[in-house]
Parts: structure tokens; C-alpha cells; sequence
């Protein structure tokens, strides 16, 4: 299957979007698994409701408001272009936050569960030894809960890829600069004959996901072994 | 210079389309085309989007930014028109003539597909026209509305729906549907489509708003079953 | 040296402790449920008494009417849990030197390859925890608090999974590390014979009250 | 907030639709995640992709893949309308499908996380007391798995109530019928002044949400103490 | 009894075991590491011998010629396992009754009552296995094995976190076992006494073999 100029500019620009999206929802998907998994403060139940809130609503929702208020005439959007330079409507990074807020909640759901999971006594062994929290956290904490890192992971890229709504909504379906594969597919809805062509594209957004889900595959294997999960067939007894 | 960015409906994607490679063979630089539903164009224009040029699929939602006066009025102006049309799945066709003393509900079981009344701007001339011709009381119950024309246009072209009111540009560009009546004009709000230049937009877009007007442009139009305005 | 005066409930069982522990070794004896884990965990400072206070040397370690209390790893105190607790995602090597590496080299006590031959688990090196014995990862629990050059030593039955010959073995390098480095240790478990051996003394917990 | 009769029959029909949704995928989807998480064959790695597949595409793909499939005259569709006489397309059946199938990776990835993280010596313990296979798994692995079931469950359930791309391609917008919450909220967001009515509608959907959230965080907090996780500040030691 | 000829291999660790066990308590013994936990999860049926046959009676529990082989919750042995493994979502009721619920009546050979005051374990029914110490989950999980009146009773070292008084009072209640049940047993353990008191013979393992 060759390429055409516009299907790669597409094909590029959506791995890219949601490598970026990824990236970016890790260190605070992390973060706020982490909180939500091991603190208890009032207003706990407040904060889960948020971070679940944009998944509940149809994603044109969360881009409209997005486009409210990161726009360029939007209370955050100015103040960002004003003091950084950044402009976010519109732009390629705009839809990786679109991408990032809309797949957040699946990232957050799977690392906590895999804290909530560790055993605690093992981060205890390690204080006695004399690592203070953070080191504990790095190196018993967070290595215990790769294979919920990698699962949200996954759950975060695919979401991104097949991110519609709220991109369409913030971020418009501007040819090269924001109009990835979801969005180029429903342009080509709208063309006679397209109907191929969306296929197509579609068929693209399932390799690159494919080749995503294979890259978390090993990575998830490689942890497990490391962290001496069963394999099939082997009791670990 | 900037290339022009033109904020069209998406039911202009392949007129617009074409018409932005003829320009740029004429030797403009490639012009930037937007589509998506005139509603999302709309509120993201009003966002400060950089868009040069707005077409809407309906008069609605240029008023809309005319009001928070985000557009050129002087430049408004409703360069095409477009019709309603009855069709059915290929081969599906069953008597039915668009006359008042007709009893559409009776004369075939099944749903009606069309863009969702009061909303989608298709749904809405149906309901026009549905209400004229005395047929609204008894089909309302029977519509399934859709987001987009061409979600209506798919039902029926899957066979799901054995009637759907759509665009006459809609049902021209698909092969699996045929069209079983129109609807008079005067059944319904003229269908047009308001075409502006965003405020702040340079030359080069007014170049493009002219150019949308030229004869080559109005014969792309056509070709894709736009009528020209009825003013 | 380590003055106790504490009470710590959960739930049913209360555990009462006052002792004035003396550097050397200090054997703890008591019936299986009566609250000798739970005194290791206070003093090793994962566990908060609800009232008293423990203090090691002049340094309050926890003082409830104060508040304060030193978390677990700034005691710099060694504890060999009961059920060993090694860390699954590490190999052998790595959980030995968890401690040690963050230590500075002038606090280091141990050498790896001495505490590993003495405990026959130098093959074990590059394997991860779930591959050992039930015997190998008591050795390994033992040399990670060793390799940590801890002040105080807190060991909860190191040797039960242990044949005779390891803890003949053990034992006597166990009685060289009290003498030679003065590492004061405290010392659970229900074998009269280790008590007898390594022990400068003995307290007895029944029923959760130290005596 | 009085709601108009129209508010009232979107409510409960997304109510409805995002329950039936999560209870039809409960099932299927912890037989998937087991599956996924404890069997290695192989093609192993297809059905994982094909799992993922609803979310890494625009949601109308496969909504339009479902009325190919399983409208009257898809070739699934048209064999329950003979033989059982179920009617998906254009019914709110339609919409728990396009809204289960939609959700399905979200529920199968923490349910899966959750199986590996189990112990396996436990299910070992448990067959040397005499439990078959299926007795060691209703006994000691699902009840184990609870977190992550609960936790796909709230996934599902959300996903599923801010569902609309599938759910408009599959069985279009018909007031009382298929008209959940988010279509309704489309709806306004298309009409200039609706703003204000897709906001009372959005509240709606994000209070329904809190609901579902509340109930979950109190099964999951019960079915923690159960497998006696920490609670903040409770060493387990 | 049990006819066992295997060799079974992990990693570099090579088990080979020949062996005729008769009915009565059997010792084994060897140093840490040896593969006694091994024996007894082959036997049990947890791990499949790559080689060899093992059989009980005239019923061939694994045969690797004939590909033969009855799962654990075919074979009705009772193990206790080195660690435990209790059921932590379970009470500790619930984890006692986990295989006897599933006995008919007339195959139960031990009443709850009995076994939970010779284990001193009653005060601790409703708790969870969390909760427990050390030596009292150790008890817990031998009370589980008996309950489930097993044909063979296999135990990995189930005493060896218990104190004095508590061995004094399970061993002989082992040994009435013994001769009022005729379960016969294996006994893994490191305690010469308790193989002394308790073992109609011993078999030794050492580095996989068994002699
Ligand atoms: N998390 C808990 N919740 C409630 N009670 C507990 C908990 N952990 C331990 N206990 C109880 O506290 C008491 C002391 O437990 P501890 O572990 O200190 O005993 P131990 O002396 O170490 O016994 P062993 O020799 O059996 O290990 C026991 O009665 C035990 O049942
Ligand atoms: N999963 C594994 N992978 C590789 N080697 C293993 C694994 N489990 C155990 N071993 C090795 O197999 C050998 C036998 O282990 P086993 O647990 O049977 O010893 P044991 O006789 O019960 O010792 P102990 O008295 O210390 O419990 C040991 O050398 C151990 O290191
Ligand atoms: O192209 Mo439109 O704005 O959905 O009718
Ligand atoms: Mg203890
Ligand atoms: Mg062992």
C-alpha cells in the first residue's frame, strides 16, 4: 500500500499527536494515580469525579471548553501567548491537548489500581533500609507498578489516535497542522468515492496503533518477567 | 504572503475542494481548507481561529458571528443554493408523489432518516417541508435524526431506512440511493449558503471571495448539484 | 541505651512495653501472638506508639506527648523481617546492596563478598527473590540489614528456616559482628539454644507486655 | 433544577443504556481479560489489537460498522431480527451495543492488570485443597480481581455515558428511543443560543456520573478491606 | 505408598528423586536449598516431573512416558505450604474451611472445634490473615491442610515459627494423628528433635538428590 503525500502528512501527524499526548499525561497521570491511591484527604472524592469528568461528557463538550479557555481569546489561551509565545488553538499542540484531556482518566484508572495493588510492606522494607520517601517511591513504588504504567499507557495512545470530538472542536481539521487520521477520515465521509479512501485511513490508524500495542507488549513482558509474574505454565512456586 | 484559509461546511468539501485546486493552478499560493460542521466553524471563528473566509451551510450561524460581529458584512453574500430532495435505498423506490393530498406515512413502513429537526440544518428545511405538505402529524414520530447529512444519507444507503430527505448535492454524489421526489422550493426556507470574510482577512482572501463568484467556480458548483442562490 | 516506655494498640491487642535495653545482644522470648514483631516495628519506626516514648541514646525516637517521631529511614536501624520482604523486582545482588550503596563508604562495615559466602549465597547473586528457598531468602533478608552497617540490629527468627549446620555456621559470625563492631542487636526468636549462645540477655514478652 | 419532561427521558435513557452497557460487558469482558491475561496462544496478539481496536479508530467507524453488521440488513442484524426478532438498529438496544462495544477495551485492560498481578501460589493453595480449576477461580481469583473489575466497570460506565459518535452512526438520534444525554447535548451545541440548554444537560450527565463513582469507591473501598489493602496511615506490618 | 522416580529440572537446579515411601510419617531433611519445598509441590502436583513417574498406591499421580498426570485437586494431599499462602480475602474461618466445605460429611475426619483449640486459633476466627503474626498464620494454614482430611499429608517445615509450648502441644496431637487417622505424612523440617518424636523414618536430600 503506497502512500499518498496527504495520507503520510496525516499518518505523522496523529503518531505524533498521541506520542506527545502519551508523554505528556504520563508524569501527571502518575502523579494523581499516586495521590488518588495513597492519600486520604477531604475532598478526595471531588478530585476523582474531575479527573473522570471528561469522559463522561460527549467529547465535543471538554473541546469547546477547551477552546473557551485555552483559546487565544480565552482567559488561559492570551495569558500563555501573551507571557510564552504559545498558542495552542488551532496548532498541532492544541490537539495533543485535546488528546492528553480526553485519554487522561484512562491513564489515571490502571496506575492506580497497580498502586493500590503493591504490597506496602515492601515500601517499608525499604525505609528500614534508609531510603527516604521519594527514593522509595522511585525505586520500589514505581517499578512494582510498571505493568499499570504500560497499561495506561496503551489505553492513553489508542485513545488519542481515535480522537475525534474534542480535537475537532478545539483545535478545527486545519490540512497538516491539526487534521489527524480520525479527523481526515471523516473529510473523506464527506467526498464522493471516499468511502476508500476512509478505509484507507482507518486501516493506517490500525497499524500504527498495532505497531504502539506491539512496543507495550514487549515492554509489559520484559516487566513482568522482571517482577517474576506467572507465565503460563509456570507456577512460580 | 499567507495563503488563504477558508472555514467551510462540510457539505461544501468537494465543491470547495476542487475549487481551491483550480485557483491554485491559476497561480494563487495553495489555500488552507477547513470543513467540519458549520456550528464547530462558527464558535471557533468566534475563538479568534485564523480563518479568511466562512462559508456556511445555512444563514444561521453567519448571523451568529455577524451579531458578535466577527465578520466583513459588507463581503456576506449567499453565492449558492441547494434542494431537498426524497430518496431511497437503489431499487427501493415505491410510489410516491410530492403533493399535499398524498399519505406519505401510509405508503411504506420504516423510519425516515434526516439530519435531526431544529438542529442539523438539513432536519429543519425537512421539517419545513414535511409541515407544508400536511405530512409533519404523522411522520414525526417515525424521523431518526442525525448529526450530518451524510450519516442520514448512509442510513439509506445501507438500507437501514427506506426514505431520507437530504440534500439534492448529497444524493447526487452516492450511487446506492435514488431520488424519489423533491420538494418545491417554496416548501421550505430557501436553502443558501452565506459566504464572508472573517474580520481582519487580507487580500488575498477577497481575491478568493471573487474568485468563488467567477463562472469557473459557479460551474464547479453546479457540477456538484448546488443551485445557484435564489435570492 | 534504647529506653522503651510505650503502649500501642490495634484493634483487640495491646502492647505494653517498658525496658531499658543495654548495648550487646538482647534476646526476645515469648509465645507465638504475644507482640514480638510488633515491638521490632515500633522501634524499627513503622509503627507509632499511641502513648510513650522510645529514645536511643539521648535522640527521641518517638515521643507521643511531643509528637515527635523519627521516621523509619533516617533510625539508620537494620530489621530482618520475619517474612524477609525482599524487594521482587530486584535480583539478589540488588537487594543486598539496597542499603549499603546509599551508604558512604567510610559507614560501610560489611563487605559484599564476605557476607555472601558466609551465608552461601554468593551463586544466588544474579537470581530474583521468587527463584530462591524458603532458607535462601532468610539468608538474603539477613545479609541486606547486615550490609546496611545499621546501629542497631533488628532481627525477627532470622535463622528458623535454617538447617543446623547454617546456623552453627551463622551464629558464631552473628557473635563476632556483636563483638567486633559493638552493633547493638536485638534478637527474636523461640530457640532457647541461639538465646543461650548469642545473648547478653533475655527479655520475655507474654501476652503483649515486655518484661 | 426542575427538569423538562425532554431532560427527564435523556436522563434515564442514558442512565439505562450506560448500566445495561457496563453489565453486558462485565461478563465478556473479564472471560476476554482472563483470558488475555493467564492463556499464551497463538494469534494471541491479534485478538489483543482487536480488543483495542474501537478506540484507536473515530468512533464512527466502528458505529458504521455496526449498522453494516448488525442493521436490518447486515448479515448479523438481519439473522436476530428472523430468528429471535431483536431490532437493533434504531433502538435503544442499539445504543447499550454501540455503547459496550465502544467501552470494551477500557473494561478488559484493568480487569487484565488486575489477574496478573494475582498471586498465583494462591491459586495453587487453593487446588491442593481439592477446588477445580473453575472453584479455584470463582473463590480466589475473581474475588482478588475486584479492584480492577471495579475499576473497569467505572471506565465502562463513564465511556459510556458520554458516548456519541458510535452510538449516532449505529442508531441515529430519536427522542426517547436513542437520544442519550450526549446526543441531546450535541443537539443544543448546533443551535446558536443552546449553549445554555447543553450545559443543564452536561450537568446532568456529570451528576449521573458522580452517582455511578460514589457507588463504585464504596464497593471498592469494602472489597479493599476485604483483601486487606493499606489505607493510608494503617501500616499492614 | 508413594513410588516416586523423577528427575525435574529449573535453571541450574536439578532434582532427582527415587524413592519408596511407606504409610506413617516419613522425615526429610537436608540443608537449605536442597529441593525438599520441590519434593513436596512434585507430589502434591503443583510442578510435573520432566521425567519419571510418581505413584500413590496403584493410582500413577504422573508418568512422563505415558503423559499421564492428575492435577492437585484431583490427588486429596493436604500441603503446608513453607510461607503460608492464606487466603488474604478470606477470614481465617474461611480460609480453615476452604477445602473441609467441600468434603462430604462421612470424608471428614476432623471437626473444626478441635483442631482450632489444639491450635490455640479460636480467638482469631473472624480476623483476617493480615492481621495474624507470624506463628499464628503458620498455624492457620496447618489447621487448613488437616481439615481437609487429605490421603497424604505434606508439610513444609510447619513449626518452625512456632515456640516451645506451642510445638509441645501440636506435636503430639501430629503423632494421635498419626495413629488414629493412619494419614500417613511427610514431614519436612529442619528439627532433629521433631524427627526424633515425630518420624517413623527419615529420608535425607542433599543438592536434589534424594537418598
Ligand atoms: N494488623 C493487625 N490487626 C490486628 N491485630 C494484629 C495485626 N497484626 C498482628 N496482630 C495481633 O497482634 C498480636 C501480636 O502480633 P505479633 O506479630 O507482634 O506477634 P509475634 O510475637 O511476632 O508472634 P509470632 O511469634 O507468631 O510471630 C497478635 O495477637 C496478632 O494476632
Ligand atoms: N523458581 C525457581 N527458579 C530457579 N531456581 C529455583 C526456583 N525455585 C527454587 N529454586 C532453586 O531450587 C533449589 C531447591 O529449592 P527448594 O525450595 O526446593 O529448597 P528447599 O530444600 O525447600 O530449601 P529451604 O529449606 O531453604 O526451604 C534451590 O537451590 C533454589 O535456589
Ligand atoms: O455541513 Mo453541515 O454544517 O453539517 O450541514
Ligand atoms: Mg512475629
Ligand atoms: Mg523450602
Amino acid at each position: 500500500m503506497v502512500l499518498t503525500p496527504d495520507e503520510w502528512v496525516a499518518l505523522r501527524l496523529s503518531a505524533k499527536v498521541a506520542l506527545w499526548a502519551t508523554v505528556l499525561s504520563l508524569p501527571l497521570g502518575i502523579a494523581t494515580a499516586w495521590w488518588l491511591a495513597r492519600r486520604n484527604f477531604p475532598g478526595k472524592f471531588l478530585v476523582e469525579m474531575f479527573v473522570q469528568l471528561p469522559m463522561v461528557l460527549p467529547p465535543v463538550v471538554p473541546g469547546y471548553l477547551l477552546l473557551v479557555l485555552l483559546g487565544t481569546q480565552g482567559p488561559i489561551g492570551s495569558w500563555l501567548l501573551e507571557h510564552f509565545g504559545i498558542r495552542l488553538a488551532f496548532t498541532w499542540k492544541g490537539a495533543v491537548i485535546a488528546s492528553a484531556v480526553m485519554a487522561f482518566p484512562l491513564m489515571v484508572q490502571p496506575v492506580r489500581l497497580a498502586f493500590r495493588m503493591i504490597d506496602s510492606r515492601l515500601e517499608q522494607a525499604a525505609s528500614t533500609l534508609g531510603a527516604p520517601p521519594w527514593r522509595v517511591w522511585l525505586s520500589i513504588t514505581l517499578p512494582l507498578a510498571t505493568p499499570g504504567i504500560l497499561a495506561g499507557a496503551v489505553l492513553c495512545f489508542s485513545r488519542s489516535l481515535g480522537e475525534f470530538g474534542a480535537t475537532m472542536a478545539f483545535v478545527g481539521n486545519i490540512p497538516g497542522e491539526t487534521r489527524t487520521l480520525p479527523l481526515a477520515i471523516y473529510s473523506y465521509t464527506h467526498v464522493p468515492d471516499g468511502e476508500a479512501a476512509a478505509w484507507r485511513l482507518a486501516v493506517l490508524s490500525i497499524l500504527l496503533a498495532a505497531g504502539a500495542l506491539l512496543i507495550a507488549h514487549l515492554a509489559n513482558r520484559r516487566a513482568e518477567q522482571r517482577l517474576g509474574y506467572l507465565d503460563h505454565g509456570h507456577a512460580r512456586h | 504572503e499567507d495563503a488563504v484559509r477558508v472555514y467551510a461546511a462540510a457539505s461544501l468539501t468537494n465543491a470547495v475542494g476542487d475549487i481551491a485546486t483550480a485557483w491554485q493552478k491559476d497561480g494563487h499560493p495553495k489555500a488552507t481548507l477547513v470543513f467540519a460542521a458549520s456550528s464547530a466553524l462558527a464558535k471557533q471563528i468566534e475563538n479568534g481561529a485564523p480563518a479568511d473566509v466562512f462559508a456556511s451551510a445555512d444563514r444561521k450561524w453567519m448571523d451568529y458571528l455577524a451579531q458578535r460581529k466577527k465578520i466583513d458584512a459588507a463581503t456576506r453574500v449567499e453565492l449558492l443554493g441547494n434542494e431537498l430532495v426524497l430518496i431511497v435505498p437503489k431499487g427501493k423506490a415505491f410510489p410516491l408523489t410530492v403533493d399535499k393530498g398524498f399519505d406519505l406515512a401510509g405508503a411504506y413502513k420504516g423510519k425516515l432518516c434526516t439530519g435531526e429537526p431544529d438542529v442539523v440544518p438539513v432536519g429543519t428545511y425537512a421539517k419545513q417541508a414535511l409541515t407544508a405538505l400536511g405530512w409533519w402529524g404523522a411522520m414525526s414520530p417515525r424521523i431518526v435524526g442525525t448529526d450530518d447529512v451524510r450519516t442520514a444519507l448512509a442510513f439509506v444507503e445501507r438500507g437501514e431506512c427506506p426514505l431520507g430527505i437530504v440534500y439534492a448535492t448529497d444524493a447526487a454524489i452516492s450511487d446506492k440511493v435514488e431520488v424519489v421526489g423533491r420538494f418545491p422550493a417554496r416548501s421550505h426556507e430557501p436553502i443558501v449558503y452565506p459566504f464572508a470574510l472573517v474580520g481582519g482577512a487580507g487580500s488575498q482572501a477577497g481575491a478568493f471571495l471573487e474568485y468563488l463568484k467567477s463562472d469557473a467556480a459557479q460551474a464547479i458548483f453546479r457540477r456538484y448539484g448546488f443551485t445557484p442562490a435564489t435570492r | 541505651m534504647l529506653a522503651i516506655d510505650l503502649k500501642f494498640r490495634r484493634a483487640q491487642f495491646v502492647l505494653a512495653a517498658r525496658a531499658q535495653i543495654e548495648p550487646g545482644t538482647t534476646g526476645i522470648c515469648g509465645p507465638s501472638g504475644c507482640g514480638k514483631s510488633t515491638l521490632l516495628a515500633l522501634i524499627a519506626g513503622l509503627l507509632r506508639p499511641q502513648e510513650g516514648s522510645i529514645r536511643f541514646g539521648d535522640q527521641t525516637l518517638a515521643d507521643s506527648t511531643t509528637r515527635a517521631f523519627l521516621p523509619a529511614w533516617k533510625r539508620h536501624f537494620g530489621l530482618v523481617f520475619q517474612d524477609g520482604q525482599l524487594f521482587p523486582h530486584l535480583s539478589v545482588r540488588d537487594n543486598l546492596l539496597y542499603g549499603y550503596r546509599r551508604l558512604e563508604p567510610g559507614a560501610r562495615r560489611f563487605e559484599l563478598g564476605h557476607v555472601t559466602s558466609l551465608l552461601e549465597i554468593e551463586p544466588l547473586l544474579e537470581r530474583r527473590p521468587v527463584q530462591l528457598s524458603g532458607g535462601e531468602r532468610s539468608r538474603v533478608a539477613l545479609g541486606r540489614a547486615l550490609l546496611y552497617s545499621p546501629r542497631l540490629l533488628l532481627m525477627d527468627e532470622p535463622l528458623s528456616a535454617l538447617d543446623d549446620r547454617l546456623k552453627q555456621q551463622i551464629l558464631p559470625f552473628l557473635k563476632r559482628v556483636r563483638d567486633e563492631t559493638r552493633i547493638p542487636m536485638l534478637y527474636v526468636t523461640h530457640s532457647m539454644a541461639e538465646v543461650d549462645y548469642l545473648a547478653d540477655r533475655v527479655l520475655r514478652m507474654e501476652n503483649g507486655t515486655l518484661s
